[in-house]
């Protein structure tokens, strides 16, 4: 599966995600996934992978606010900016 | 037409209704029923000439909702209904007083059966609210403007228990506004919503259980108390009574609302006969003015507790004197057949027979007064 | 649904590259949407994973401060879950009893002609206990905005069975699913409301997906803009999640709401400017 | 105790007859005078047909009566059907006033000087034909000098809503024809009975 280089990221607010999944489906270009991650809660964390579009679908059904979202102003910023994590 | 000064023939509606927008109410709301429903008339025609609504609610609990909204903002506020009507909005009562909104209720009843209701609330929780029961179409005027006071004072709602006759005698009254802001300064509405607090952080929540802004957690205890804390020094400070003939009573007459005005034309009679009886007249029914009608009675053989009802109020006499005072009750159940509350105890020469019969020990009837 | 969910299967050894979260990009950006909705004092709040409402609530408040009504807003609150939501609200607002907000926004509006007032109800609250004081309140054409979150059951009292719930649906108190014979049919609400004279404009949205939130804001924006222009009684109904009312996970909860509730109460806009849709 | 004269007059009559309207002309003529008035209206559950009352109180002081009084000083009967519980509470010195045209065999017994006047046929002849309550009210005027025939004209004015201004000059004739059947006062209600 390619994926587009990232025009877009997003910040994730762990300490309040519930881990509802409801991102995951709502991402246009599917770079939001579950990660085997927990928060404090014990609540499953979702994960951005490259190819965001910085659209903010993620942010509109996210009950529990935890989605901050970036437009880049050069594509692929994301990638210089985190590397692998 | 805006408010007269000059001296009116008016009916009790007509004269709360002035005295109302005379004190500054701007929205009332309510359904029609006798005897009611001339006041809502009055609030109808008027209101409008004042910059002020009155809406013609689908019910009584819409009605009171209404007066919730309007209250809450800031803005003086009434409804009102009978007796019935008030068990509808005993759910609104509850919340109301909790969240100390101030509203001017009226009770314009079928008689005296609502005296459980009017004091002790209907609604769920602990709460009483202030109830004043006026005996005369001039002290209507007054109360009435009085209440509208003491709900801003206090920011709790103050019921106004009436009745028929109430409603409909006429007398000749004047509305002239009473100041009682100037000895008793009102704080300011600094709890109502405006919507000017928006997006400041320091926004608004009126609400009955303690919820604050930008805090997850309720605190209805600490909440609650201080209602109740509230509830006992308005209890302490807010005792209204009228005691007349008491300095050399054997028997004391105890009656309220326009009943006491049966009371005193019969006192008048007995006393003409010699007889030394006396009238307490609990004008605050809560809060129950207890001490002072221990003082009036300190020197009576006997209390006679007059109320057009099966025996409520007789609990407060009973509560306040303690036993110190034989009290027989002279009053009861009594009505005509559409159910208004004009009954025959509304006879002062019946009263004067059973206050006799009270005041010589003999045995008062019991039973429905027809 | 995505088969990404498998959330165990995911990790360490996984070739596509995953990127960080947790703080903004370094690089040349622009922020295009933050954590918190506009008009709120926290971001946090206690209702369940999934749950709809709080999208709702995001785009009320986005829409009030967007059309510069922040500091002339009064919201009147019924009880349900979203009665939670009060405190993270910046808006000045009145709790009501359940059922009886749009009598409450009704006096208050009278008093403050010039603020925006709307009510924000669940479906027990507005289409159950509340239902004669909707229908009059906008039989009256009060210049106010009346706001519906339904998720077809009492959620806050576990999941019963409310006048939206759809035939079929599962409830505690309809365990078999919602039955005509038994249980009556559901309420149209809004279906209701756009037939009386006194409304101006009646829609209905859904948050099950980020279009549907995105037409649930325009629904918004032209409900408090009828408002604001005298036009009389609005309304807008949300359909919202409730996974937990509905004893579903959370993440087939979007699917439930368009398949199940929205296929009864349908979404789009019933009345706009005093005319019914299509009417 | 109070040295206030205080008079009550009760009506009585059948619906219909304008027994409300002639009852609050009189507690609006007195209003007028600066008395202290008081008045109630009661009526059966028919608007129209069953019995209707009022109770009229006018005192030259603060007001001791209840809105419903078990003893009066004056009666007027519009029609005698539903006199007999009124009649027991009339006290001596007190006047009666009574529509004899209406009479149907006697009126129950009762205290206080009879009125008997002609009030149908009055107010017919005044071309006021529904309008003998008022008939008895400018006599029981005339009589006893409780409030003068101006102040009653006055009254009769303001009592009167807008959609029925027409009836305003028969009204008025039908006052002026039943004071003029009196010859004067016989009853003066401002003048206190010897105890």
């Amino acid at each position: 599966m390619s994926r587009a280089p990232s025009r877009g990221t997003v910040v994730i607010d762990a300490a309040r995600c519930k881990g509802c999944e409801l991102c995951i489906p709502a991402c246009p270009p599917r770079v939001l996934r579950m990660s085997a991650r927990r928060n404090a809660s014990g609540y499953l964390l979702p994960e951005l992978l490259e190819g965001c579009t910085g659209c903010g679908a993620c942010l509109l059904v996210c009950p529990d606010f935890c989605f901050e979202v970036y437009q880049l102003d050069a594509p692929d910023a994301a990638k210089t900016t985190g590397g692998i994590a | 037409m805006t408010a007269s000064t000059e001296r009116r023939l008016m009916e009790g509606s007509e004269a709360i209704a002035e005295a109302a927008i005379a004190a500054g109410c701007r929205f009332f709301s309510g359904y029609p029923m006798t005897p009611f429903t001339e006041l809502l008339e009055h609030f109808a025609r008027r209101l409008p000439d004042e910059g002020g609504a009155c809406i013609n609610a689908e019910s009584e609990l819409e009605a009171i909702g209404q007066a919730w909204g309007a209250a809450a903002t800031g803005a003086r506020a009434a409804t009102g209904s009978t007796g019935q009507g008030l068990s509808l909005m005993q759910e609104s009562m509850s919340e109301i007083t909790r969240a100390e909104i101030p509203i001017v209720v009226f009770n314009m009843a079928r008689g005296q059966g609502d005296y459980y209701q009017a004091t002790r609330g209907g609604g769920h929780g602990d709460y009483r609210h202030i109830v004043l029961a006026p005996e005369s179409v001039g002290e209507a005027v007054r109360i009435t403007q009085e209440a509208f006071h003491l709900a801003d004072r206090w920011r709790h709602p103050v019921l106004i228990y009436g009745d028929y006759l109430i409603a409909h005698t006429a007398e000749a009254v004047s509305i002239e506004p009473i100041d009682f802001a100037t000895k008793d300064p009102l704080p300011p509405k600094d709890w109502a919503v405006d919507g000017r607090l928006g997006g400041t952080g320091r926004s608004r929540n009126v609400n009955p259980i303690g919820m604050e802004k930008g805090s997850k957690g309720i605190d209805p205890n600490r909440f609650w108390q201080a209602l109740s804390d509230k509830e006992d020094r308005i209890a302490a400070a807010e005792q209204r009574w009228e005691a007349i003939g008491t300095e050399d009573a054997e028997l004391l007459i105890v009656a309220f609302g326009t009943l006491a005005r049966f009371a005193r034309a019969a006192i008048r009679d007995l006393r003409a006969e010699g007889l030394r009886v006396g009238l307490f007249r609990p004008i605050s029914l809560w809060p129950f003015p207890s001490e002072a009608l221990v003082r009036a009675a300190a020197g009576c053989r006997r209390v006679a507790c007059l109320e057009q009802n099966a025996g409520q109020m007789i609990d407060d006499v009973r509560l306040a004197l303690l036993g110190s005072v034989p009290v027989v009750p002279i009053g009861g159940i009594s009505t005509d057949p559409a159910g208004f509350g004009i009954g025959a105890l509304l006879d002062a020469e019946r009263i004067a027979g059973r206050a006799r019969d009270a005041y010589h020990g003999r045995e008062v009837p019991r039973g429905v007064v027809a | 649904m995505s088969g990404d969910r498998d959330a165990e299967g995911v990790g360490a050894g996984d070739p596509l590259r995953v990127v960080p979260t947790d703080a903004p990009p370094s690089g040349a950006c622009r922020r295009k949407g933050s954590f918190t909705p506009s008009l709120t004092l926290m971001g946090e709040h206690d209702l369940c994973p999934g749950c709809g409402e709080p999208l709702a609530l995001r785009q009320i408040l986005d829409s009030i401060e967007a059309l510069g009504q922040a500091q002339r807003a009064i919201g009147v609150v019924g009880i349900g879950c979203y009665t939670a939501l009060t405190s993270l609200m910046d808006v000045d607002l009145i709790q009501a009893l359940h059922g009886r907000a749009p009598s409450v926004a009704t006096g208050a509006k009278r008093m403050r002609p010039e603020c925006l007032l709307f009510t924000l109800q669940g479906d027990g609250d507005m289409v159950n206990e509340g239902l004669q004081e909707v229908i009059h309140t906008a039989a009256r054409g009060e210049n106010v905005t009346c706001i519906l979150l339904n998720n077809g059951v009492f959620g806050e009292t576990g999941g019963h069975m409310t006048a939206t719930t759809v035939l079929g649906q599962r409830t505690k108190n309809s365990i078999e699913g919602r039955d005509a014979r038994l249980h009556g049919h559901p309420i149209l609400i809004g279906d209701l409301l756009a037939r009386l004279d006194g409304t101006a404009y009646v829609a209905r949205a859904s948050v099950h997906d980020a279009a549907g939130v995105a037409r649930t804001r325009r629904f918004l924006d032209r409900a408090f803009t009828s408002q604001l222009k005298g036009q009389g009684f609005s309304f807008v109904e949300i359909l919202t999640m409730c996974p937990t009312g509905w004893f579903i996970p959370t993440a087939e909860g979007p699917g439930y709401l368009d398949r199940e509730l929205g296929a009864v109460h349908e979404v789009g806009e019933l009345k706009k400017d005093g005319v019914l849709v299509g009417g | 105790m109070s040295t206030a004269i205080e008079r009550e007059i009760l009506w009585t009559g059948i619906g219909g007859q304008g027994v409300q309207l002639a009852a609050k002309v009189l507690a609006l003529a007195a209003t007028r005078e600066g008395r202290e008035v008081m008045s109630l209206g009661t009526y059966g559950g028919t608007m129209r047909g069953g019995n209707t009352d009022a109770t009229v109180v006018v005192a030259d002081g603060p007001i001791q009566s209840a809105p419903m009084v078990s003893r009066a000083w004056a009666a007027i009967v519009v029609h005698p059907r539903f006199f007999e519980p009124v009649a027991p509470k009339l006290r001596a010195g007190g006047i009666v006033v009574v529509d004899e045209d209406l009479l149907e065999g006697t009126l129950p017994a009762c205290a206080g000087a009879r009125l008997p006047l002609a009030a149908t046929r009055i107010a017919r002849e005044a071309e006021a034909p529904k309008a003998a309550a008022l008939v008895l009210l400018g006599a029981f005027a005339q009589a006893t000098g409780l409030v003068g025939l101006d102040a009653l004209e006055a009254g009769l004015e303001e009592s009167l809503p807008s959609y029925r201004r027409q009836t305003l000059e028969s009204n008025r004739r039908a006052l002026q024809a039943g004071a003029a059947a009196v010859p004067g006062v016989s009853h003066p209600a401002w003048r206190k009975e010897a105890a």
